[in-house]
């Protein structure tokens, strides 16, 4: 089998080469270079090497093992969704012409990985109400870091202040990454309705805040009020930055309409299969005054010598790879791939199917809610997640693994306060059928029950 | 029109998607969304059909150049064959449809095979611990330097300098100003090495780091690796590899055995992640015993249960610096990665460097000879490992052709040119990798692309200096492009 | 050199292909096979590496035109957009790995499907009984002729003739051959249709079957057709459809309701299977009830077991005219073919139907004006159904040119030619079927194209005459290829 | 939904083609072309249409309830197996550049199919050991048939001679198709070893003999004396047709060395998944002889007008879109992909790849024949299967299931004659474990089984 996995020189072909080089052996090479007091003198401890089809049943045998979205009927959210993946999404990004090429340094032949670029910009433009954005970063969570860096870029100041209702993985990375930027994180609580207390968050923000950070819908699936909290952050020369879910913004506002100077997110929900948590991507759009200090690829529109129009890699002069250590960001290879099937996700979905999507989702999560008849942690509106009290968790988990499902996030693994919570989501995927049978398994589990709120739409 | 956007595509009332019917009863979307928040005008996206949508796409993807087509010596990039098995192996239900809050007892598949990994990449890079979650190079380095400052600021130490080759990758210092360290340039010596004499010079209590790539960007293996191990921890800072270049190490030496204490790997260079035109890779990091307890978290964890083994995702981390992003990491790109290691073994993965190095080679022995030795001199002329670097300084003082112009010409032999202008320590660079996975016939045909390049320079300058001719589209505007940027299309 | 076959691009000692050990403890091969069976030579399979096998066939595949590039207005095939949705349910596990002994209770869900889809395509052809089992539209036809030989044969009846419009497909003649029948052409009448004064000239006792396709090749709907039925049911005869031309009347008209007794489908047609490039398609035949007990075996049958049913695969049919071909048939169309009525439903495949025909009269309209419409004539002139014959003998007699200049020039604006020459009745004939899948403006292009061939040709000829100049190749001489036919490498 | 699925004409562009028409519907159109008695004036019975997703969810509800070769360990052979396929065929076969065009009538924009033909029939003429092969027939029971008729258009002659050792539906097949032919077929017997009985053979060929039609390895899996069937066929003027399995046949001689006319066969094995039977293709090779009357496609190689190579299909007048009733055959769309499919595994096998894998199956074959320690009904040399007697097949089969297991084939399916008869096949995929398991199955179910054979090659 040695000698013959992927690559291409046969015994023949080394020799041949090695006579060019007027050496014995490879090893005769790497013995003038390598010291021998760091060489490696025995083969690396690890399994030998099997044959395609072994490795791909060993790799499906590990697969099986898993509780995937196929075989189980999940209502687990919490910024990654079970959405259904078009079959055009896996065809085209299958396909070797994109799945292939590095970044397009050479634009001559790199058009269509560019004219991606710049459709995924506009359609990412168009979703948040904002001038620019760029190609896209690795994930939602470090964009959110991102986003706080390019602030601080821009106007010097050292403080951040975030709604305890965003993301608490961006909340974690925004701190890891603050700790390298020289920032202070300020968290501010939930309301009771969980909600973000639009009030504390107010009162935090200072002269050296450089931004304030909430996300749309927040964490628990609430509807936060944008505009209110834009003109908080505005009121102190704050930027206002908004961490969205792109997939709601066929209902939910646009952030860039009410008044905000940044909008980031997690990509996952548009096109790309959930990985156990990723590759996906972040996106990324802002007020067109941030552009020459963005993070991540652009791409732009130009000419070419005959005059026949083209995209290139722009403003390379934020970038690390020619400014170095006066770079904006150290973003190299991010997740085109992912962006790409976000972008044929947005084109086969379309401006009616994104607004349908949104509504279905919102009418289904509100009928869930109302199904399962617990006590809401977030009463108020929600768009397609919710939060609700659960009497004894580990017995609607245990009968609902039985039925091979998953009915939620345990919420407690995120926000301790609430031990008891459930954050259940809704998709395009979880009919109304696996939404009576969740109920079901509440009822079941759950006898002792409140039925807080009155079971609006649900038929006797 | 070949050039319209999807966007421009769009004709009213056309759709692809289909969704299901909206069949529960609950209240209207105008009663469920108060009004501050519903949206008043629809997203313009495209209105295209399934049929003309994957035109479109399709269409485009025949506009670039990709590595199944052919020969992609793109310097640093390690542009290796992606092989097949993997795209097959990452779309399984298992994998790529699970949830990543899939409680642990419900992901045991997932979480052994990412422990396997972890296990497979401390032993090629020979240090115990790895956390596999930084989602590319960049944030692996960043995650290497959080690491260092946690470390010293454990022992009650402020550094705050890093130490970088005038070699290094421009992620290197871009990385160090993020995470609030001041880059210094180390120098370089004759050999291509570092040079020993300025290392000792600055390295010094302020020293937090050393970041190296080995071998360096110029394709050459720093002998003096030891000494160099030596002075940095002499000062009390940690020794950080750049995995960019581990192509051609695996199996010959370890970074750990070098003194490193932090390594970084790049698994869409050398674990074969395809690309995809700028993405996804992902950038674990292994780490030495010391460093171990300021990982990033969650990290997994493997307990005994019964006869066999149970893992866990372990939260509980009181000193680790955090996450660097969301969830466990770029998972399916693990998938690949562990797939390309179990398919090679301790053999195969050693060949491939073996073979990276001996292409390398044989290409800078062809490209010794002929107009290439006379107008393409090497960097630094010795023995490389899996690149070399080649200076264009003489093309463009007797041809009058610069590095880009002889990039630009190759684009018409349906080759991918090398990497140009970097490192910047050497004027008009070219930085060649073959990698393992290409035939002798390509870096033959390479050969005879850049014979007739420079003799029809010879012949007439110009003809190179206004290539590509025979690409979708010719030499852009970049200036124009900088200066009035147009990054997206203004819908109407 | 980019010509080259794969077995040119043979290296001794490559490979691409991975086994796993061979670890059982048995003899020797020589031991286990006799000498006299024994393979002396190896076969020259080419020694190729993954990545460059990969490459060799993906660049190959750009030498291809094809539906996902552009608009394929080729009359009587079909070329309708394929589903990726299909693409992914064919390779699901339970479908593409499924052996063909699986024991029934082992694969119900893949009976069940075909079930399924028998009843589906029993209610859009209306008539009660399907087999899936032929491999291909002519299978389908000559399973047709064989059930109704036997169907005769049964009556003890000897008949010898089949009676076939001069318009028809060539499989039809060539089929009747094969089922050992003589066939017999009958006329066209002025409107398109079969002249019935010559149907009733040579319908007799001798005739075994009229094979008819409903719209016509002419992409005419005879409008005689309760007339002709009558006329072939009076003699005995049976009526055979061919389904070529199903995609017109989905939904609007039944070929069972027309006085057919058997029809078959292309699956590769109407139902959207993908042409690869020359198959795999599918031919399923329904059929009345007199017809039903020689279908060929195995039928899958449903049966009711407690709550729900079970089904089988039933072999015992004494009358059956046997097999066509091994196992079930082509399994995976029924996959997508079953896939795509249950996505369109009831509507959606009329609206299929509705579209086809409009696509093509609206193509037809747009052509009898301009150029188009002086030299380029209808074959006859009537509203059409999903196609229809253009004959481009004007363009011949006045500009000097052919259909098949045409076709070729159509190449250098990235359009696939119509069906050219056929139906021999109509000179010159260009014969274009649009689809539902296409978009207007797709339309509006291909007669912008035709306009402009057309004008150029008004100025030179020679241009159509040369044509095509920006295809891969350029006009191959078919004339030496099959005087001395060249069709192996000849391995050395 | 209605309207949008997969169709491009929104109302807005009926509207503007209706007003080009100056009619106001289709319906219009349709009323004047079809008469009123013919048309259907009530929707189809049918499930109403659904999205893809669901459509997908429900296939995917259909493929669970199968026992594939994933899931199950399948020993069942009988002329199609469960081989690996490997990942670079489904890569190339579904590029929507081979998957969507049509048969290549237009060569100057299908030289990639083209070429692929030339490449397949110069693959199965090297493995054959003939000199023409065309470019692929529907499967390996049609092409029996098809070389049957083939020889019939040669010779004139009207018997068909074939031994009941030949696939079952090859036969059936054959039979069926001979009716329409006008051909008689003759059937001679096994012999006791499983083999033909050769002289049974030899003395059913008489003048009026088209051809004599035999397979190796038969269908229980034998070598057959291929030379002496060869001339038997000869002695009396008679063709001799090899029905063959492409993957044995870099350990077996090609049945054109040992004086084979024609040599067909089923070629799933090579690089198609097993679909429940199909689609897979058949081959089709002969002597240069019969070149101008095969069936199928056949690509042949040229020029164009600037000198440059390139591909045709050629002898087209043989074809039915040519030639109508004199056609030498009524093929229209075969298999072309599927046979690019086994072209690109012959390619990936490779020259030394063939013969390894020949060898491992027939070490396999051996080695399982040995552990399983029954009856064996051909205890001669086999390749890759093999038939034995099972006391208890029922108990057999009931033990397997519950593991998981198909242990084979039920051989009185195909032979009444013998009722405890089971056909058991191996591929590279099926292990040394796997064959033991089997044979524990078979331990555990038949106390009775008579242990026929010493267990060469078993470890005690």
């Amino acid at each position: 089998m040695s000698g013959v996995r992927y690559t291409s020189a046969a015994s023949g072909d080394r020799e041949r080469m090695l006579a060019t080089l007027g050496v014995a052996s490879v090893e005769q090479l790497l013995s003038h270079e390598i010291p021998e007091e760091v060489r490696l003198r025995r083969p690396l401890e690890l399994p030998a090497g099997a044959s395609e089809g072994e490795v791909c049943d060993e790799l499906r045998a590990l697969a099986e093992r898993n509780a995937d979205a196929d075989a189980w009927t999940v209502f687990a959210g919490a910024g990654m969704y079970d959405h259904y993946v078009p079959a055009v999404v896996d065809e085209i990004i299958r396909r070797s012409e994109f799945l292939t090429p590095y970044t397009p340094y050479q634009p001559e032949v790199s058009q269509g990985t560019l004219q991606v670029m710049f459709e995924f910009q506009t359609a990412i433009c168009e979703l948040t109400g904002l001038e620019v954005a760029n190609a896209g970063v690795y994930d939602g969570p470090s964009a959110v870091a991102a986003a706080a860096y390019l602030v601080r870029l821009d106007n010097g100041r050292r403080r951040i202040v975030v709604s305890r209702a965003v993301h608490p993985h961006a909340r974690e990375t925004l701190a890891t990454h603050a700790r390298g930027f020289g920032m202070e994180v300020v968290e501010t609580p939930l309301a009771a309705d969980g909600r973000t207390d639009i009030a504390r968050l107010a009162a935090a923000i200072d002269a050296d805040t450089a931004c304030v950070i909430v996300q749309q819908p927040n964490f628990l699936g609430s509807v936060e009020d944008l505009a209110t909290l834009a003109q908080a952050a505005h009121e102190h020369g704050a930027a206002a930055v908004c961490v969205a879910d792109p997939l709601t913004l066929g209902v939910l506002e646009a952030p860039g309409v009410l008044g905000f100077d940044v909008c980031v997110g997690e990509g996952q929900a548009l096109g790309n299969h959930l990985q156990y948590g990723g590759p996906s991507f972040g996106f990324f759009a802002a007020r067109e005054r941030y552009l020459r200090r963005m993070p991540g690829r652009i791409a732009g529109r130009t000419r070419d010598v005959d005059g026949r129009p083209g995209y290139v890699l722009t403003l390379q002069t934020r970038e690390q790879h020619i400014r170095r250590e006066r770079a904006t960001h150290n973003i190299c290879t991010a997740q085109q791939l992912n962006a790409l099937a976000g972008l044929v996700y947005l084109a086969w979905l379309g401006k009616a199917g994104i607004v349908e999507l949104g509504e279905l989702l919102a009418r289904r999560a509100h009928f869930a809610r109302a199904a399962l008849g617990l006590e809401p942690i977030n009463p108020g509106p929600v768009v397609r997640e919710f939060a609700v009290r659960v009497p004894d968790l580990e017995a609607l988990f245990a009968r609902a693994y039985e039925q091979r499902v998953i009915p939620g996030v345990r919420l407690a693994d995120f926000y301790p306060e609430y031990p008891d919570g459930l954050l259940v989501a809704v998709t395009e995927r979880r009919s109304r059928a696996d939404i009576e049978r969740l109920a079901a398994l509440v009822r079941e589990t759950q006898p002792q029950a409140p039925s807080a709120l009155p079971r609006e739409g649900v038929p006797a | 029109d070949p050039d319209a956007t999807i966007f421009e595509r769009s004709r009213p009332g056309r759709r692809a998607g289909t969704l299901p019917a909206d069949d529960v009863p609950a209240p209207t979307i105008e009663q469920l969304i108060p009004e501050h928040a519903r949206r008043r005008q629809p997203p313009r996206l495209p209105e295209v059909s399934e049929p003309e949508l994957v035109r479109h796409y399709v269409g485009l993807s025949r506009r670039n150049f990709h590595l199944d087509r052919g020969f992609y010596p793109l310097g640093s990039c390690t542009m290796k064959y992606n092989p097949k098995l993997h795209e097959r192996l990452a779309a399984l239900p298992g994998f790529a449809r699970l949830h990543p809050c899939t409680p642990d007892e419900l992901a045991q598949g997932a979480l052994e095979l990412m422990w396997r990994l972890e296990r497979a990449l401390a032993e090629i890079a020979g240090l115990p611990h790895v956390t596999l979650q930084p989602g590319a190079g960049s944030q692996g380095e960043l995650c290497g330097l959080l690491l260092t400052r946690a470390y010293h600021e454990d022992r009650g130490e402020q550094r705050s300098r890093v130490l970088i080759p005038d070699t290094a990758h421009g992620t290197n210092p871009a990385t160090v100003t993020m995470a609030g360290y001041e880059p210094v340039a180390v120098g370089t010596a004759a050999d291509g090495g570092v040079d020993l004499e300025d290392l000792r010079a600055k390295a010094d209590q302020h020293t937090a780091c050393l970041m190296l790539t080995n071998p360096n960007t110029l394709g050459l293996f720093d002998r003096n690796i030891a000494e160099i191990a030596r002075i940095v921890r002499g000062v009390g800072a940690t020794l950080y590899y750049d995995g960019a270049n581990l192509n051609a190490v695996m199996g010959l030496s370890r970074p750990g055995d070098m003194g490193f204490d932090i390594v970084h790997f790049n698994l869409h260079k050398t674990f074969t992640q395809p690309h995809g035109g700028g993405g996804p890779g992902a950038g674990p990091v292994a780490v030495a015993d010391h460093l171990e307890p300021f990982l990033p978290k969650p990290v997994v964890v493997r307990e005994r249960r019964g006869d066999g083994f149970a893992y866990r995702l372990d939260y509980d981390r009181p000193r680790s610096i955090g996450r660097l992003r969301g969830f466990q990491g770029n998972f399916s790109t693990f998938v690949r990665a562990y797939a390309y290691i179990r398919a090679l073994g301790p053999e195969g993965l050693r060949e491939v460097s073996e073979l990276a190095v001996l292409n390398a080679n044989y290409l800078r022995a062809r490209l010794a000879q002929g107009r290439a030795g006379r107008y393409l001199r090497p960097g630094f002329d010795r023995t490389c490992m899996h690149e070399f670097v080649l200076s264009a300084r003489e093309a463009r003082e007797q041809l009058g052709i610069r590095a880009l112009d002889i990039a630009k010409r190759l684009l018409d032999w349906e080759v991918h040119p090398p990497t140009v202008y970097f490192p910047l320590l050497v004027e008009e660079a070219l930085m060649i990798e073959p990698t393992e996975t290409e035939p002798v016939e390509r870096l033959d045909h390479f050969v005879e692309a850049l014979e007739a390049i420079l003799a029809e320079a010879e012949q007439d300058p110009e003809i190179a200096r206004n290539a590509p001719y025979t690409t979708p589209v010719r030499r852009l505007d970049e200036a124009s492009a900088a200066r009035r940027p147009q990054v997206r299309l203004l819908l109407t």
